[in-house]
């Protein structure tokens, strides 16, 4: 294995956010200023190296790091195109959400401790993207429950530590789940580098029942973290954790490691053409659908902002499963670009619900009347990512619902056009009142919970007002400027060209 | 062979020359001689694994020049190359957390881990029934001794261990006279050929087991281990669990796969890992249940135990070499992760003044590394990757899963990963409770801290050694 | 039914006696004396074995002495550990045991 | 017709022959202290009945054929574990676990009886023991590496075939063996380190008005130790050796101790020490010597390995003896001052 530039860069992506993680574990408490500047630099030298990867891969550079781990299944890092969008999304983000969490966590204590875990989940994450092969997407999926658990019980009180140990019996239940599941796949196809096709169609004949039942194993595994719905029960309790840990936990990391890993499976290790075969599609459909109608259904009930915004990320995260499972390139290309909406408006709207709660100690919706006229600017931003989840246009997400429409028919499932629709109006049905009470309402009489930051020039912190903008800016370019070659639906169209092998 | 006997030879020259010298020395140098010939041990150790990887077979040696039949015979295979190194690492280890660390231990612990170190290796290295018989003893001894250095509370715990170790020895040996009573041989690969499945070799081979059984702690006989391990020092539990039950697998390993005839072990197979898989649960349920930690690590290693009895009881049902290397790469990722796993208990135990699991709110904060540590080594007994737990795990599921009917196994191998990650995350989900911390004394002693956390890095760097383990066990131990 | 036969059962007898002694006995001294039983049943069924031929095997009584040092010197240390464990409770009662 | 050397007596017609009969009385007689010792009520009549056990085991080893474990067994078996016990004895006197008796008398009868019936039918009808090759009458039932030891006893440097094998075919286990007696009093000496007061004494002081004790002890320590030697020298080419001697010479030990003869051996000084280290150090330098300069581990060289073994087994004489008397009246004063 030649020591070139092109194989020591995806080594060097994961260190550049585990080597600060490290680092700032090790400074003390009160050095804020240098735990600051050592984060902050693993963010710019990490999007460097996205930056340059990315301009590499375009160029169809190929990029591959391998060492020997198991007999027949070595540990492997690829820097392909699919993974690359994951990453690219994930260091972006990580940038918003530490510049959030600096302001959000100021007073409180244990922050060396916190931003340590926030950078090793961040690297579990890119290895995540950058896996070659199953068992080292087993091996960071693992680290990433290891490296997320410490983030949801962060405040040490008795409700998060329930949540904790909900969160772990789930997860690490279903990373057992998982391993089963690829031991099973390896001891029939091995464990070979992702391949666009898949590499078990020629196996599909001999062994159909064990392939079937490794794929049930797997999905259950990852539907664990991509919270389908038996298994989304672990979710709405994390919400217990700070904003920015439950922003970084939706909108990027653990959430999006389950779809994606969803995503590799079904396009890289089975292929379309074996899942079809297998008949894998209409179950994982079915399982989708489910999801994004009975977590709406969910979501009406809520009367906390951030667990409404938990069952949202539910129903919206079975949209990539529901476009994946449609099989078509349409679909597909609107299942990999909602990875990246989704990502945009969802960590938008839980930043505003952060900036609500630490700056006028609102948590329930009833105490959102008359925000818009305290704090318009974190408003609007809302009111941007909202209207982006129902699927207004311009904003992201209309984009890949209408590819995931088009996709649906042109596979002829005119059914999933119900539930898209039915989905989109119960979004409109939660959130509507939200933004309605926002702007329509007078604020309450006897005034907010507390008031902080009154009587500034800004409404709130500038650190926590920035990222929320920055993301909903984001959310409305990607729509409006996605047809150019550099947005993400232009991206996903290319790793789809490539998967299907148009 | 020579750097085998050299490796065996250097501890138990350095015990009997620190008794010999006990009044002149201070404690300190006792504590710098044992570990400097436990490095000798190590460095002799290593060359014997490199002799024997380039002589390709086993290298035998017949004790005094008597032909083959009348001496003892000496077999340094590449697993007993394996585990001698492996033997002295620990010792290496164990020992420098005793040295430094600031729990100290008595001064007699030294020649004791001087002598255990070289039994160990004696036993490693022989391939005759009654020498087996005789270092199983000299083990037995000084694990007593050793959990008896930590005072009173230890002598009962220590006197039940001593009287059932010594019972076992004698079912063991009743199995041996038999054997010698019907072919006449003593030497384990001159039996091998000639025993045929008759009353008396059952009747033997059956004695036998339930003594190695009773001395291995194997489930239905563990029940001396917990209180035993729990009440000796901290040193001498890592010692205890890591590797003092080892012994006796490898004899049991040796009985079977070797002595035994072979439709006789196709029978006593699915017996085996049907016991390992109920360890596996039981000692789970029970780790999970128990109040103190240092019975939690007691009871895991009971059901991590259990891990090993399944993979050799389905080695001995389909002769798979997989089953084979599964085993040994249990017995070393085992030993490591407990010793870490023990020194991390033993060290939070004595920073946080508590026995109790309860007293460990609030660890990460107090008492960070230890807890750390525990997690780390926590992670490679329930199999995470890249551990070496997981490393055995794998190997050993790659066969289970490959034929549906073999999937039962599967199952319970997936139930104590299960069981596993319930009693060590009970104890670390404790550890992050920040609502009702129990303060640590003044200055929490971080070298000892540092040093549990060692072996649970080295766990975790096996996966790195992975390949060139899997392909030294490949031999087949033979 | 010679004489080797004969203490070949007695042999056996002895270590199933001390077995069922073990494991039904509660006093560490007892049961300490049931394992140096057992040990004798084992070391009887070996002599026997070893007089199978007109003169003893010399083995089978190497090892039996082997055996015995084993038991005696585990015996001794068994012993005075059961002691050493038990003397301060059995102080209290002393009392009660003055006959 | 005399049988052919190697196989088992011929079998009498009657399945129980007058010839037999000592071997029937032993045989009761053993299963009736065997049973005593376990379940007497009395902890102290069981102790009894257990050292009686040992002399009668010594008496089934000499009926056997087998002097050098007679030697061994009245020595250590009955010697030695009886005054361990009766010190035991002294110190709990109470029963630290009240074992409901009845349950445990008739449990045991049962077990032991349908124990031996069942092995003894076995035995006399199934003969499937007997075809089993234990103890078979046509084949040759002599072991392969007895016919091996017997061959190379003339090589070996010394006559009698049990001393060879166990200091010359089978030395290593025999340097294993001198290692367990180290590890047992290694273990001992824990027990004294936290400094109980001196009440633990094995040997309280013993009214001395028992006169006749120490004169009667005058007379049998040097007799002892005399035999000792003999049993020593002569271990070479009769039953006897290095650990009849040694056995022999703690009882010497142990009797001088006990009344009061015999001063507390300090483990401060090296003379202890060395002699309690020096049987297993020696024999290790010895196979170490052998390795590095001879030509193999433990392979004496034949021109004085009559002389070798000799030495080995003098020294280790003297460490057993010192590390037996020491297991069994070992002090605090002895050990850990």
């Amino acid at each position: 294995m030649t020591l070139s530039w092109t194989t020591v860069l995806p080594v060097l992506i994961i260190l550049s956010s585990l080597i600060p993680g490290l680092l700032i574990f090790a400074t003390p408490e009160k050095a804020a200023r240098r735990r600051i500047i050592i984060n902050l630099s693993g963010i710019f030298v990490k999007l460097m190296l996205v930056a340059l990867m990315l301009a590499g891969v375009s160029q169809g550079l190929e990029f591959s790091f391998t060492i020997a781990f198991l007999p027949g299944a070595a540990l492997v890092l690829q820097g392909d195109a699919l993974a690359l969008q994951f990453i690219a999304l994930s260091s972006v983000l990580w940038l918003m959400t530490t510049v959030y969490a600096i302001a959000y966590m100021e007073k409180s204590p244990l922050r060396s401790r916190f931003f340590g875990y926030f950078s090793l989940c961040v690297s579990a994450t890119v290895g995540i993207a950058l896996a070659g092969n199953m068992i080292t997407f087993l091996l960071f999926y693992e680290l990433l429950t290891l490296a997320t658990f410490p983030l949801v019980v962060h405040r040490g009180t008795p409700e998060a530590m329930r949540a904790g140990r909900i969160y772990l019996a789930y997860t690490l239940g279903g990373g057992a789940m998982l391993l089963m599941g690829i031991a099973l796949l390896h001891s029939i196809a091995g464990t070979p580098n992702f391949v666009p096709g898949g590499y078990v169609t020629s196996l599909v004949d001999g062994n159909s029942l064990s392939l079937r039942i490794a794929f049930g194993l797997m999905i259950v595994g990852l539907g664990v973290k991509a919270a389908l719905v038996p298994l989304h029960g672990w979710l709405p309790q994390a919400m217990v954790a700070p904003a920015p840990v439950s922003a970084l936990l939706h909108a990027v990391a653990v959430v999006k490691a389950g779809a994606f890993g969803i995503i590799r499976v079904v396009y890289d290790v089975y292929g379309i053409e074996a899942t079809t075969l297998l008949a894998l599609t209409q179950p994982l459909m079915w399982l989708a659908a489910t999801t994004i109608i009975f977590a709406s259904i969910r979501a009406l009930q809520q009367q906390d902002i951030k667990k409404r915004l938990a069952y949202s990320t539910i129903s919206q995260v079975s949209y990539i499963t529901l476009g994946v499972s449609l099989v078509g390139p349409v679909a597909a290309v609107g299942a990999i670009v909602h990875l990246v909406h989704q990502g945009l408006m969802k960590i938008t709207l839980f930043f505003c619900a952060g900036n609500f709660a630490e700056t006028l100690g609102i948590h329930k919706i009833q105490e959102m009347d008359g925000l818009g006229q305290r704090m318009p600017w974190s408003m609007a931003a809302f009111t941007v990512g909202a209207l982006g989840m129902i699927g207004v246009p311009p904003i992201a997400g209309f984009i890949s619902k209408w590819y995931l429409v088009t996709g649906a028919l042109e596979v002829n499932q005119d059914w999933v056009l119900l539930i898209l629709a039915g989905s989109a109006l119960l979004n409109a049905a939660y959130f509507m009142p939200l933004i309605y009470r926002g702007w329509f309402h007078a604020p309450p009489a006897g005034g907010w919970h507390e008031n902080n930051f009154a009587g500034q020039r800004l409404e709130t912190h500038w650190m926590l007002l920035l990222p929320p903008l920055v993301t909903a800016l984001l959310s409305i370019l990607v729509g409006i400027f996605a047809g150019s070659i550099f947005s993400p639906l232009g991206w996903s169209q290319f790793i789809v060209n490539r998967e299907f092998g148009l | 062979m020579n750097f085998a006997l050299l490796s065996l030879a250097t501890p138990l020259f350095s015990g009997l020359l620190l008794l010999l010298c006990d009044r002149a020395l201070k404690t300190g140098t006792v504590a710098f001689w044992a570990i400097v010939s436990t490095v000798v041990s190590l460095a002799a150790a290593w060359l014997a694994l490199q002799d024997v990887v380039d002589a390709g077979t086993s290298i035998m040696l017949n004790l005094g020049g008597w032909e083959t039949g009348l001496a003892i015979r000496l077999r340094l295979s590449s697993l007993s190359a394996l585990l001698l190194v492996f033997t002295a690492l620990m010792h290496l280890l164990i020992g420098l957390y005793a040295g430094l660390s600031r729990q100290g231990i008595a001064r007699d612990y030294w020649p004791l881990s001087c002598f255990l170190h070289g039994s160990l290796a004696a036993l490693w290295l022989s391939a005759d029934l009654f020498n087996l018989y005789i270092t199983l003893e000299l083990l037995g001894l000084t694990a007593v001794a050793m959990v008896a250095l930590s005072g009173k509370k230890a002598y009962k715990p220590a006197a039940n261990y001593l009287i059932l170790s010594l019972a076992a020895s004698l079912f063991y040996l009743l199995g041996v006279a038999l054997l010698y009573g019907r072919y006449g041989e003593l030497d384990v690969l001159l039996l091998a050929p000639r025993t045929e499945a008759d009353v008396i070799t059952r009747l033997a081979l059956l004695l036998m087991t339930t003594g190695l059984m009773l001395k291995a702690a194997l489930w239905p006989l563990h029940l001396w281990l917990p209180p035993a391990h729990t009440s000796a020092p901290t040193a001498v539990s890592a010692l205890l669990s890591g590797l003092v039950v080892k012994g006796p697998l490898f004899i049991l390993w040796v009985l079977w796969s070797e002595v035994a005839p072979p439709e006789l072990a196709q029978q006593i197979g699915p017996v085996l890992a049907i016991a390992g898989m109920i360890a596996l649960t039981a000692g789970g349920l029970s780790a999970m249940r128990s109040p103190y930690i240092k019975t939690v690590v007691a009871y895991s290693t009971v059901a991590q135990l259990g891990y090993a009895l399944m993979a050799l009881g389905l080695l001995l049902t389909w002769q798979l070499p997989q089953m084979h290397i599964a085993l040994w790469l249990f017995v070393i990722a085992h030993g490591l992760a407990k010793a870490s796993l023990f020194l991390a208990a033993g060290e939070m135990q004595s920073s946080l003044g508590t026995r109790r699991v309860e007293g460990l709110r609030g660890a990460t904060q107090t008492v960070p590394v230890a807890m750390f540590a525990f997690a780390v080594a926590g992670g490679s007994l329930i199999g995470l990757p890249p551990s070496g737990g997981f490393l055995a795990k794998w190997v050993l599921l790659e066969p289970l899963l490959s034929q549906p009917g073999n999937w039962p196994w599967a199952i319970g191998v997936l139930l104590g990963t299960l069981v596993s990650a319930a009693y060590i995350f009970r104890v670390v989900a404790l550890s992050f409770d920040r609502a009702r911390i129990n303060p640590p004394d003044i200055n929490p002693d971080r070298v000892g801290h540092w040093l549990a956390l060692l072996p649970a890095l080295m766990v975790w760097g096996m996966a790195l050694s992975g390949e060139w383990l899997i392909q030294l066990l490949a031999g087949g131990g033979v | 039914m010679t004489a080797i036969e004969l203490y070949l059962t007695l042999g056996v007898a002895v270590f199933l006696l001390s077995l069922h002694g073990l494991m039904t006995l509660h006093d560490p001294i007892r049961r300490l004396i049931a394992v140096n039983l057992m040990g004798a049943g084992t070391f009887l069924v070996m002599v026997s074995l070893a007089k199978r031929t007109e003169v003893p095997d010399p083995v089978l009584h190497a090892l039996v002495v082997t055996g015995l040092v084993v038991a005696i010197s585990a015996t001794a240390f068994a012993l005075r550990l059961i002691i050493a464990a038990n003397k301060d409770d059995a102080t209290t009662s002393e009392d009660s045991a003055q006959r | 017709m005399r049988p052919p050397p190697g196989t088992v007596q011929a079998k009498e017609t009657s399945p129980v022959s007058l010839e037999l009969l000592p071997d029937l009385i032993l045989t009761l007689l053993l299963l009736i202290m065997a049973w005593g010792a376990l379940y007497a009520p009395q902890r102290a009549d069981a102790m009894t009945l257990f050292i009686a056990f040992g002399i009668v085991v010594a008496l089934i080893w000499a009926r056997l054929d087998a002097p050098d474990l007679a030697l061994a067994e009245a020595a250590i078996g009955a010697g030695l574990t009886g005054v361990l016990l009766m010190h035991a004895a002294r110190e709990l006197p109470g029963e630290l676990h009240q074992t409901n008796r009845t349950a445990t008398y008739w449990g045991a009868l049962a077990f032991a009886v349908v124990a031996s019936l069942m092995f003894l039918a076995h035995l006399l009808y199934d003969d499937s023991l007997m075809s089993a090759g234990l103890l078979d009458a046509e084949t040759d039932m002599t072991p392969r590496l007895r016919t091996l030891a017997d061959a190379a006893v003339p090589e070996s440097g010394v006559e009698h075939p049990v001393t060879a094998v166990l200091l010359n075919f089978r030395a290593w286990d025999t340097l294993l063996e001198l290692l367990v007696l180290l590890f047992a009093l290694s273990g001992l000496r824990q027990l004294f380190r936290d400094g109980q007061s001196s009440e633990n004494r094995a040997t309280s002081q013993w009214p001395e008005s028992l006169a006749l004790m120490s004169a009667w002890a005058r007379v049998l320590a040097p007799l002892l130790v005399v035999t000792g030697g003999y049993l020593l020298w002569r271990g070479s080419s009769e039953p006897g050796g290095a650990f009849q001697a040694g056995s022999l010479l703690a009882a010497a030990a142990v009797i001088l101790r006990l009344t009061g003869l015999l001063p507390p051996l300090r483990w401060s000084s090296v003379l202890l020490r060395l002699s309690v280290v020096a049987g297993a150090l020696f024999f290790l330098v010895v196979a170490a010597a052998t390795a590095i300069w001879g030509d193999g581990w433990l392979v004496y060289p034949v021109a004085y390995n009559g002389l070798l073994i000799i030495t080995i087994e003098a020294i280790a004489t003297l460490s057993i003896a010192i590390t037996l008397s020491l297991l069994v009246i070992g002090e605090r004063e002895d050990l850990r001052t």
